[in-house]
């Protein structure tokens, strides 16, 4: 073992990990935001908006990031009406466009999420709502989002740490976050394992606070559930 | 008290794919009527209640409260309510307890109860909480208002159930069996509330299989058959000598085993 | 050479290059599939045990495989594996490099790795099972093997099939980095022929475009699924007034 | 060990030197001298796509023998594994968008030798102040890659790309005013960017860029590396390399 | 037919957190014998039956089913089954009926039905089907035996339940509210039913609110209170004069109104 190696290659790619969470924190903030119109827009009943909403999981979810990525940044440039209008300023940035295309990638991924966890509200808990003269928006807020948010939990934990690691695709871009360092290193090296190792623990830790704090999330969630009876356990 | 309708149902129908659960059922409640419906289960007594308050879209048929007709629309064979807002409103002022509960699961006692004056009426909290502790008092669960529903017996989730909708002081509460997981001294408590909320003039449209509460707390006996309204009438008509053979057949056991 | 010649069938075409690679893709995101449903039950089972041990692990492995990067998942399956079997093999006389097949090597990794999301979702949809219908299982003295198979597992299917379908979708894309191993499949199908031809836009968004093909059929499969588990519950009460 | 047959990779996306044909077959430089090399050293050679990412851990797992694919001698290389002699070096140059005001920077057309660590060139000199406050657009953690920040790092905005190709897609983009890299591979480029781009500055050659482009091979198989540096040898002395240079990139990029 | 004793329960105790809702009950009951267990809701009822069938456990106490002590194992102050196999078992001979009815939603009537004796008892399919389709028959409901439940009313859901209880054939049923949600018509229907279950030597607890179930079916009556038994003798005693203040009280509603 090379710990001199280790230690320098750790140092280097530490440097790229504010690059990596703040890729990370806006993606899944404007993402999440996203997701949230695109879903309701998916259970709206409106036959145009559930249509829009489904092609837009479709697309997003459907193919991916690395094209999505691809044809965001070197692609809208070759259009003369976008280089040429007031987008450009923004699209222009290699990190406008690396989040954008990141948000743009996991609200597809989300809305699909949040749309199951809102299949398993109770219709029950629901028709209860609406006799007390709740819908939209406060039916929403007060029940079915709480509900549905917890149930769907589980599954947008794993997506928020797969937002952690396709942070790792923005160097396509020109930013540099951590896996890029990473990749950069090993074209200069070619200690491709050592230096993936390194690379590989830095994202175990920061995903495994984030699933920690999720799972804490999801415990003090839980309260409100009969606790399992022991003799029922799978 | 002036002589109101407060509610007005005409001509009803509703269908589960080709099965007529409701077939045309008509009926009026005025301030402080207390209407009991009976009838076998399956006859459509719950069915009945959710087409009330648009829970279940009627195929057919007018609902009117308060004197303001439920708009609707309808368009290639389907119904839907013309304004959702109309919708909200209504139901505001409808309560409803329904027959398993539905208690929100993610709420404690407490919260299930002030959620709606707080959230849809838009009272202050404080009040909606002291008033909430009363009712809940009033039904002998104060004790477990941080308890959530998944945590209560049976009997404890149907009292928190009719806490819930009547915080609300809705002008007409549906009840569906209200009392169907209370012991018999609940049960009298229980009635006690109702006789006390219908002499203040709330009108009261109340499914039961409790044939003391037909007879001794509510002022008109709906029987309701097939989807059809059998026969109806003054608890003492039904009751009496003048009930049809079917709603004489229906209390037998009633009458037999007391 | 016109964009329909360079994705034609034809002599200078490359539609029989992507179709295969397609096919490719398809044949390892399912099999990944397979083994991490596998994986994945047990995994959730060991976190819902109740056994503390279990648990653990359980937890482990799904921060693990969650946690690290896919792509080193994969070096780590492919070359340790590779470098096992070979030691393997010459410890016992044999000479010369001894390789996993790159299809193995592939499925296995995204496999590995898809049954830690499987995992999850299987989690999510057993803790929305209703408790009282397990109880009532209990209560007619079903085993829990019984009870696995009889009541769980048709919830939990029924209650997974969105997130399944999620999890499919992310190996779909997972197994876009099985190129390592020198699977040649539709990720890297499209970056040879663009980078041969110069051609970027054209190939990425065919890439693209075949991506949502296979995203198309498999949601097919899933809504139909959808549909039909779906078919003893309440229409939907969200949609309604 | 006797090398009677040996497995050659390369990565069969990186056209003129390699790439891969729309029947899946490999051609370019590289494919066709790996045939000439191998029968000069009497070895039977199989060609393998594979991904360039993994090509040197797979080349010391041992899924394969050789590398062939443009890969650059390096000392850092050279740490992990062993090379041939060169059978190629190219000089490098800046690209421009062709209706650039940076666009024939003096010296356009002219090429100048600089040897490894030299520095105080009058052209380059000439360079750094025409490219002041300019964006540079390089291939990351390439030879060039170095000589653009040793040199251009004071005076202009450097950006890294994980490939040529995306940097010349933004070049035409706009996002960047100049490109960095082996003037071979721009040559071939500006043939697809449909003439938008074009040389400005002068080539760039000599010892600067090291040695030049070598067959990568396992440091343990010292005989295989050195019958494919005698093969390499042969083919430069007859000039096979140069014929086949000109086929493929027009120019000669034998070393000198 | 012989004085078996089919379930001993003696001492049980259970808490939630730190409120003690058991506190030492004890209970026996032999062939044929059909107990009414009365109480106020949040009495311990429902939870009182579920510790029998292991659905809690308690932590203390013992519970006998024909002659077989149901072998548990304390460790660092909880309880558990040290047999899995043993309990399964013995479920399998306590039938019971939940409260909550807790159909299984992803099946059909039907399907909920001859579940148990297919997949637990492992009989055969087609006679399993035969014998649901009599019990269906037997409670009204055989016309809905396609249905789901979410697509059934509350009388027939609880009809549903209790026809997936009997189709066990236990030696033991544990009956929580059986009734509650039944008219008055299915009632008596439904007592003359468990009346001939109990006639053929079927044992039944029975949690019920339904006082004329108490007096007239069943042989013993057990009154619980704040976690234990407060009195309990013969359905004659009980309702005679004999009973104590408490559960006079308790009746006091069901004896006013008639
Ligand atoms: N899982 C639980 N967690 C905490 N407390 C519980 C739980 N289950 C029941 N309890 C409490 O235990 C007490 C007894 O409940 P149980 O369900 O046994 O009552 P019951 O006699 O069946 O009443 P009812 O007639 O209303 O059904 C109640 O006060 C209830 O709130
Ligand atoms: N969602 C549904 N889909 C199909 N059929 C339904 C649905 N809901 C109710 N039904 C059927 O409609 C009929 C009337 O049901 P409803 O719940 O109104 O009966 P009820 O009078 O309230 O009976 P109970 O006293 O048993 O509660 C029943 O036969 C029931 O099976
Ligand atoms: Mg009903
Ligand atoms: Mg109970």
């Amino acid at each position: 073992m090379d710990f001199a190696f280790l230690s320098s290659t750790m140092v280097t790619l530490i440097k790229a990990v504010p690059t990596s969470l703040m890729l990370f924190s806006l993606s899944i903030f404007f993402g999440g935001l996203l997701a949230l119109v695109i879903v309701a827009m998916r259970v709206s009943g409106n036959p145009f908006l559930a249509g829009f909403a489904k092609g837009y999981i479709f697309v997003f979810r459907g193919s991916p990031l690395l094209i999505q990525m691809f044809l965001i940044f070197y692609g809208l440039g070759q259009f003369g009406v976008i280089r040429y209008s007031f987008l450009w300023p923004f699209l222009r940035e290699p990190v406008v466009c690396a989040v954008l295309s990141l948000a743009l990638c996991t609200a597809g991924y989300t809305a699909e999420i949040f749309r199951g966890g809102i299949r398993a509200v109770s219709p029950k808990e629901i028709e209860a709502a609406r006799s007390v003269g709740m819908s939209g928006f406060l039916l929403v807020r007060r029940i079915i989002a709480p509900i549905a948010f917890r149930h769907a939990l589980p599954a947008y934990s794993t997506e928020i740490v797969l937002m952690m690691k396709s942070t790792a695709l923005a160097s396509l871009v020109t930013v540099w976050e951590v896996t890029g360092v990473a990749q950069r290193l090993i074209s200069q090296t070619y200690r491709t394992m050592e230096v993936f190792l390194c690379a590989a623990l830095i994202y175990l830790v920061l995903n495994f606070v984030i699933l920690q704090a999720l799972n804490l999330l999801e415990y003090s969630l839980s309260r409100h559930r009969g606790a399992i009876p022991p003799a029922l356990k799978a | 008290m002036p002589d109101v309708t407060r509610l007005s149902v005409r001509n009803i129908r509703k269908s589960f794919g080709t099965h007529e659960v409701l077939r045309g059922i008509s009926l009026d409640a005025r301030d402080g009527d207390v209407i009991s419906l009976l009838g076998a289960s399956g006859s459509g007594k719950s069915t009945f209640l959710r087409c009330i308050n648009l829970l279940e879209i009627a195929s057919d048929g007018e609902i009117i409260v308060d004197g303001e007709p439920i708009r609707m629309i309808h368009k290639n064979g389907v119904s839907r309510p013309a304004s959702r807002k109309q919708v909200d409103h209504i139901r505001s002022e409808l309560g409803m307890v329904f027959q398993g509960f539905n208690l929100w699961s993610h709420m404690t006692i407490l919260q299930n109860v002030i959620e709606g004056p707080v959230h849809v009426l838009k009272r202050a909290k404080a009040d909606c909480i002291a008033e909430a502790e009363a009712l809940l008092e009033k039904v002998g669960i104060a004790d477990k208002r941080h308890a959530y529903p998944a945590h209560l017996s049976g009997g404890q989730q149907q009292r928190a159930a009719i806490a819930r909708a009547l915080a609300m002081k809705p002008k007409v509460m549906l009840f569906d069996e209200p009392t169907s997981a209370l012991d018999p001294e609940l049960v009298g408590e229980v009635l006690r509330v109702m006789r006390a909320l219908a002499e203040e003039g709330m009108t009261m449209l109340v499914v039961t299989h409790e044939m003391s509460f037909a007879r001794n707390v509510s002022n008109r006996v709906v029987f309701m058959r097939e989807g059809l309204v059998e026969s109806s009438g003054s608890p003492d008509e039904m009751f009496g000598g003048g009930a049809s053979p079917a709603f004489r057949q229906f209390i037998g056991h009633f009458g037999n085993s007391q | 050479m016109t964009g329909l010649q360079l994705l034609g069938f034809g002599q200078n075409g490359w539609g029989a290059w992507l179709l295969v690679a397609a096919l490719m893709t398809l044949a390892v995101t399912a099999t990944a599939l397979a083994i991490g449903a596998v994986l994945g039950a047990l995994v959730a089972s060991a976190r819902l045990s109740g056994s503390r041990t279990l648990s653990f692990f359980g937890h482990v492995y799904t921060t693990i495989f969650r946690g690290v990067p896919e792509l080193l998942i994969i070096y780590l399956i492919y070359f340790g594996g590779a470098s096992g079997l070979t030691a393997i093999a010459q410890s016992m006389g044999y000479d010369g490099f001894f390789g996993m097949p790159s299809f193995v090597a592939g499925s296995l990794a995204v496999g590995i790795i898809s049954g830690a999301y499987q995992a999850e979702v299987f989690r999510g949809a057993y803790q929305a099972i209703p408790k009282g219908e397990l109880e009532a299982a209990a209560a007619i003295g079903m085993s829990r093997a019984l009870r696995f198979r009889r009541i769980i597992i048709p919830q939990v299917l029924r209650l997974a099939i969105p997130g399944l379908g999620n999890v499919w979708q992310l190996s779909l894309k997972d197994s876009a980095l099985v190129s390592v191993t020198g699977l040649v499949e539709l990720m890297r199908a499209s970056q040879v022929a663009a980078g041969s031809t110069r051609q970027y836009f054209m190939f990425y968004i065919v890439g693209g475009a075949l991506y949502l093909v296979l995203t198309s059929l498999s949601d097919r499969v899933f809504n139909g699924a959808e549909r039909k588990a779906n078919r003893s519950m309440p229409s939907a009460a969200i949609g309604k007034v | 060990k006797d090398w009677k047959s040996a497995t050659i990779t390369l990565e069969g996306a990186y056209a003129p030197w390699n790439m891969t044909n729309a029947d899946g077959s490999l051609g370019g430089f590289e494919p066709e001298l790996a045939k000439i090399l191998c029968e000069r050293a009497k070895i039977e050679c199989k060609l393998v796509a594979s991904d360039w990412d993994g090509m040197i851990p797979a080349l010391n797992a041992g899924k394969f023998d050789v590398i062939m694919d443009a890969l650059s001698i390096t000392d850092e290389r050279k740490q992990v594994i062993d090379f041939t002699v060169p059978y190629a070096a190219t000089p490098a140059a800046f690209a421009t968008a062709k209706d650039s005001p940076l666009a024939k920077a003096a010296g356009t057309g002219a090429t100048i030798t600089m040897t490894a660590g030299q520095t105080g060139v009058k052209e380059i000199e000439a360079l750094k102040a025409a490219f002041k406050g300019k964006t540079i657009g390089i291939q990351a953690a390439t030879v060039y890659a170095k000589f653009v920040y040793d040199n251009f790092g004071s005076v202009a905005e450097i950006r890294e790309y994980k490939t040529g190709a995306d940097r010349d897609l933004d070049l035409q983009n706009g996002r960047i005013d100049l490109g960095f890299d082996d003037a071979v591979y721009f040559n071939n480029a500006f043939e697809s960017a449909g003439g938008a781009l074009a040389f400005t500055g002068p080539e760039i050659a000599g010892s600067i860029w090291g040695e030049g482009e070598g067959l990568g091979i396992r440091k343990a198989d010292t005989d295989l590396r050195d019958k494919f540096s005698a093969a390499i040898k042969s083919a430069l002395a007859d000039g096979t390399v140069k014929t086949l240079s000109m086929k493929w990139f027009k120019v000669d990029v034998s070393p000198q």
